[in-house]
């Protein structure tokens, strides 16, 4: 009886992990995610710039808020997923999970670059300086270079298997340090001087001010979803470019071609 | 484990330079740190606390990229894997010299660096303690990136950018606890959390460094 | 293989215990760099007492093949199963600040055994080290630093021998002591797989030929 | 010298690692820096100027050990010094290269690591220019130390202690124009200063360099 | 010799022009390492069309005297003269990160002159290299990277070639290839001393036997 449960369970995996079942599947998660994006990001950035009140202090800079805090959120999700990649990767040897990797790595530094970015800019006005240092600026700062490691790693390394576990390694070990990390800045953070601008109590924000945040936020996500999906759609298409299925994929479009021409 | 030990060390003092050097690099650029603003010493002595810190993560660095590299090369490191009864005991073996050759040296001269410093002489004990608690993590961590970086011609910088996040909560207690000892306040909490470093690095990282070095030699 | 090693020693003890079982066994095993296999399937089984001569030109897949039985190559495809071995690659793999004698106590350090001292210099004294036994590896000649590398694989425990063009940069005389060695042994219930662009002087060896795929060099 | 430069462009990018870490690791100390002693901001950036300065000379060095050890393992130092034409030609070309992947780099970025250090943006260009003359003093006196220590398997930290102390002259006029420039100062005087060490640097490094490495060779 | 490399090459070309001057004389060379003497005196002279076989066992100084002759290691007694000359050493000297081709072009560019491409390639595919062509060499197997190095002496203007155990690593084909290539650049004016434990298998060949003196390993 468990024993059949265990085996039924193991084809799930088998299944989960082989590249042309996630290609297949994946198909429609790629629209939906994209479709709901495209629409969540305008209505929440229109909400967010035209229609929500300004703050009574910061004015109209506090709108950089509906790009930054997703883009801080959706960049620090990301490196958490890429870290159950790599566990998936290290233990299993999944090939779909160095797709997943190397299909995160430029969207999660993009973002976390976008939230230092945006940060600073809004920093600006409010701190009266580009930058301070304070935990949370710390910690993400640290996450982009935790980001650009691993990158570097994957460029430096040849073999793909070996680029593969390499990756999945750091990642993980990455993992396991962001929550120290995280702790300990924060934990530096009160020890030391009191912060100039603490994020930690947010502006008691009104609805209509936070809830193109949420929409915003859910945007990012979605968009998120979308681009690694697809992106590693790509991948296994580039990767599996020899086998059977993919040809079969292809070998329809390719004849009609051949036979308009 | 001796005949490992002992390898390691005979290994270490044939390169003499290797031994001394972890110092005299920290002594060097605390000079250098002297020079470049002069005031250093006059003011009071919460930077010169992370100054230190900061010098000792570095001269750390600076040791580990020659960690496994010789034995990369010559393909001892091959053997190593392949026929050691006990891999992660040869591993554990060569960061314990590593840090009797960067950690433990320093924590021992922490007197002489202290007094360039101008600390006052009843920090020394203190600082030496926190000193003897944290490096251990800093070897053990470094070994990870080391033994990740091996495999590269030109390792020492990608090396640093893996490591130093790795570094960063050590930093973070250590220069916390060494600013609290310089301000006399009580430094226990910071050194707690500093043991609680060492010793979760030294659970996690030799499996860490094994499985990294498993990847480099697959690599030729 | 490199995940459990220790496991790997113990099997090596046990079949050196009775002869029966294979000491190596490959099946369709094809080893790939690149993702393009190098050579036909194999389909190998090493009892103990023989001697494997491995030819085939330069990037034929020789030292591949051994790389992967010593488990330091995973693109291979075909399963194998093997017991603890001793392996020599191109990369001699002494520890070149040590000397001969210190790199035979490293080794055995590794297998937590004691070096055994006398035994060891009766080695080194018939590999014609004697006089270098104390001075560190790096500076030796190649052909000393061969023959250190020689003094590990007999002090090792381990009955599986994979070589890789062990012959090179020895002397004549060297070489016909390498083949003794080698006879002895087989002889003694241990097993060689030797790569080689020689032909191997010992009594009884079976030749195995690797042919490049089309896409290798020549 | 065309097909040498190219040669080494190729292998440094090869090694596409090296390129981007230096700066990584420059950021990251910076960060050390600023996390260690969070008051750094605030106070006058005198000092800031001169971790700066310091900074760079370590990342300096940290990139130095790599700069001929790939070439001496392999036996292409040997080539080279027997075969080259101009062997000191070679040698510039490698030199050059490593301060492209450094000096050229962090002056480029000069910036970045100014917003997170908080000098005033007018600042910018004069630092960049007080770098651009200073560093490739760094990589040239750098490379007669890489080449004295690329015969050693641990180099690394000899090196540093080697190295140092010829950094220093450096350090001493390059903090002393940025501090000018950071106190709105004139900094020409420390400026011509440094552009002075670059250019002895330049007429005598390369051959300090090629006599350092022939010694090297000759170790084995 | 390192302290004018130009003034080599251009001997190189004058010896090159008239053949009536010896490309290396040594007179009473002996070569130390730790301050003892490795060999008897030696009294070479090498014209154009020689080809030294240096043979000894393992030890005796062979290396040593090629690198003195390089102007790699200055421990010697005795004199030596010598033209621009080509050296390979146990070790290969090829850039690992680079490809065959790029190497060609690096040692070209030393010598401060542009790769003749298509005489490039030609060579390279004679040596059975033209796919790994483009591939770094620390992907080539330990044969195919010793091509490499070879197709960098055919490439040399030098005329004298000093080669340590150039066989090392060679499969069967390639080491009949090396011997035609060594007796061709004979015939072509050129001149090799080789030291090797094989027998060279070229036209006429003078052989210089090193006696290691008392104080070495045999
Ligand atoms: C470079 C500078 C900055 C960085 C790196 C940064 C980073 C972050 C991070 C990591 C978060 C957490 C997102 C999450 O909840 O997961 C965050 C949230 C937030 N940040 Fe920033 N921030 C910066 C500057 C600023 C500035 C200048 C302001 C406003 C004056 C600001 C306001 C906020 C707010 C309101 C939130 C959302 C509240 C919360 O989630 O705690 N940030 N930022
Ligand atoms: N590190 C590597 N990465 C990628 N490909 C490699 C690597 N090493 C070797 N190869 C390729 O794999 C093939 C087999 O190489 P291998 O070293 O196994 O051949 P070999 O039989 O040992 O040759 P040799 O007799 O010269 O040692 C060669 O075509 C080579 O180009
Ligand atoms: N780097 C070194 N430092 C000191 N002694 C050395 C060094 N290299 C070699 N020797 C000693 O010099 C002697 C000659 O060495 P050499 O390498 O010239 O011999 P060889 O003829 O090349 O031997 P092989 O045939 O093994 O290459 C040897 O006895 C060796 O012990
Ligand atoms: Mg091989
Ligand atoms: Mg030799």
């Amino acid at each position: 009886m468990s024993g059949r449960i265990t085996s039924s369970l193991k084809q799930l995996w088998h299944k989960l992990g082989s590249p042309r079942w996630f290609y297949e599947i994946t198909h429609n998660w790629v629209r939906f995610f994209g479709v709901s994006a495209l629409l969540l990001l305008t209505v929440g950035f229109i909400w967010g710039i035209a229609f929500a009140p300004a703050d009574y202090q910061q004015g109209n800079s506090f709108r950089i808020m509906y790009v930054h805090v997703p883009a801080a959120m959706v960049g620090q999700s990301l490196y958490l997923g890429m870290g159950v990649a790599g566990f998936v990767g290290l233990v299993w040897r999944m090939k779909l999970a160095d797709v997943a990797i190397a299909a995160t790595l430029p969207l999660g530094i993009g973002l976390t670059a976008l939230a230092l970015f945006s940060g600073s800019v809004w920093g600006r006005p409010t701190w009266g300086s580009w930058w301070e240092w304070d935990g949370r600026t710390v910690s993400t700062l640290v996450l982009l270079f935790l980001y650009l490691g691993i990158y570097a790693l994957r460029e430096a390394i040849a073999d793909s298997n070996l680029r593969a576990r390499a990756a999945a390694l750091v990642s993980l070990v990455g993992t396991v340090n962001i929550p120290v990390i995280k702790y300990s800045v924060d934990w530096w953070n009160t020890l030391h001087q009191p912060a100039s601008f603490s994020l930690t109590e947010k502006p008691a924000m009104p609805p209509e001010m936070w809830l193109p945040l949420l929409v915003m936020a859910l945007g990012f996500y979605c968009f998120a979803a979308h681009n690694v999906l697809s992106r590693m759609r790509l991948e296994v298409l580039r990767r599996e470019g020899k086998t059977r299925w993919v040809n079969e994929l292809f070998a329809a479009p390719a004849a009609s071609q051949s036979t308009e021409r | 484990m001796k005949g490992l030990l002992q390898r390691e060390l005979v290994a270490t003092l044939r390169t003499r330079g290797s031994v001394i050097n972890p110092l005299g690099f920290l002594l060097l650029s605390i000079l250098l740190f002297a020079i470049a603003d002069p005031g250093v010493r006059d003011e009071q002595s919460k930077d010169l606390s992370s100054v230190f810190w900061v010098l000792i993560l570095l001269t750390n660095m600076l040791s580990l990229d020659a960690m496994f590299r010789r034995d990369f090369d010559s393909g001892a490191l091959e053997q190593m894997l392949i026929s050691a009864h006990m891999p992660f005991v040869a591993i554990l073996a060569r960061i314990f010299v590593h840090w009797l050759g960067s950690g433990l040296l320093i924590t021992l001269f922490v007197p002489l660096l202290g007094l360039l410093l101008g600390l006052r002489p009843e920090m020394f004990l203190p600082i030496m303690l926190v000193l003897l608690v944290g490096t251990p993590a800093l070897s053990l961590l470094g070994s990870i990136g080391a033994a990740l970086t091996v495999g590269f011609s030109r390792g020492g910088a990608i090396l640093a950018l893996l490591i130093l996040p790795l570094f960063l909560p050590v930093l973070i207690f250590g220069n916390a606890s060494v600013a609290a000892v310089v301000s006399g306040q009580a430094y226990t909490a910071p050194l707690v959390w500093l043991a609680l470093c060492s010793s979760v690095a030294l659970t996690l990282a030799p499996w860490a460094t094994w499985a990294a070095l498993k990847i480099s030699v697959e690599m030729q | 293989m490199l995940d459990n090693p220790p496991s790997q020693t113990y099997n090596a003890d046990q079949a050196a215990a009775h002869d029966n079982e294979p000491l190596l066994r490959t099946s369709t095993l094809v080893c790939q760099r690149d993702h393009q296999d190098l050579f036909e399937p194999l389909d190998l089984t090493v009892m103990p007492g023989d001697c494997l001569e491995l030819l085939g030109p330069n990037g034929s897949g020789k030292s591949t093949l051994l790389r992967t039985l010593a488990g330091l190559h995973s693109q291979f495809s075909g399963e194998y199963k093997s017991v603890g071995l001793v392996y020599q690659g191109h990369r001699l793999g002494l520890d070149e600040l040590l000397s001969p004698l210190e790199n035979l106590a490293w080794f055995s350090g590794l297998q937590d055994q004691a070096l055994d001292r006398s035994e060891a210099l009766r080695l080194l004294a018939r590999l014609g080290l004697l006089e270098q036994a104390h001075t560190p590896c790096q500076r030796l000649s190649a052909g000393q630093q061969r023959r250190a590398a020689i003094a590990r694989w007999l002090m090792a425990p381990q009955s599986l021998w994979l070589l890789d063009e062990p012959f090179n940069a020895l002397d004549v005389q060297s070489q016909q002591l390498l083949n003794e060695l080698l006879s002895e042994h087989c002889a003694g219930g241990g097993a060689v797989i030797c790569a080689t662009h020689l032909i191997l002087q010992v009594a009884e060896k079976t030749t195995v030929q690797l042919q490049p795929q089309s896409g290798s060099d020549l």
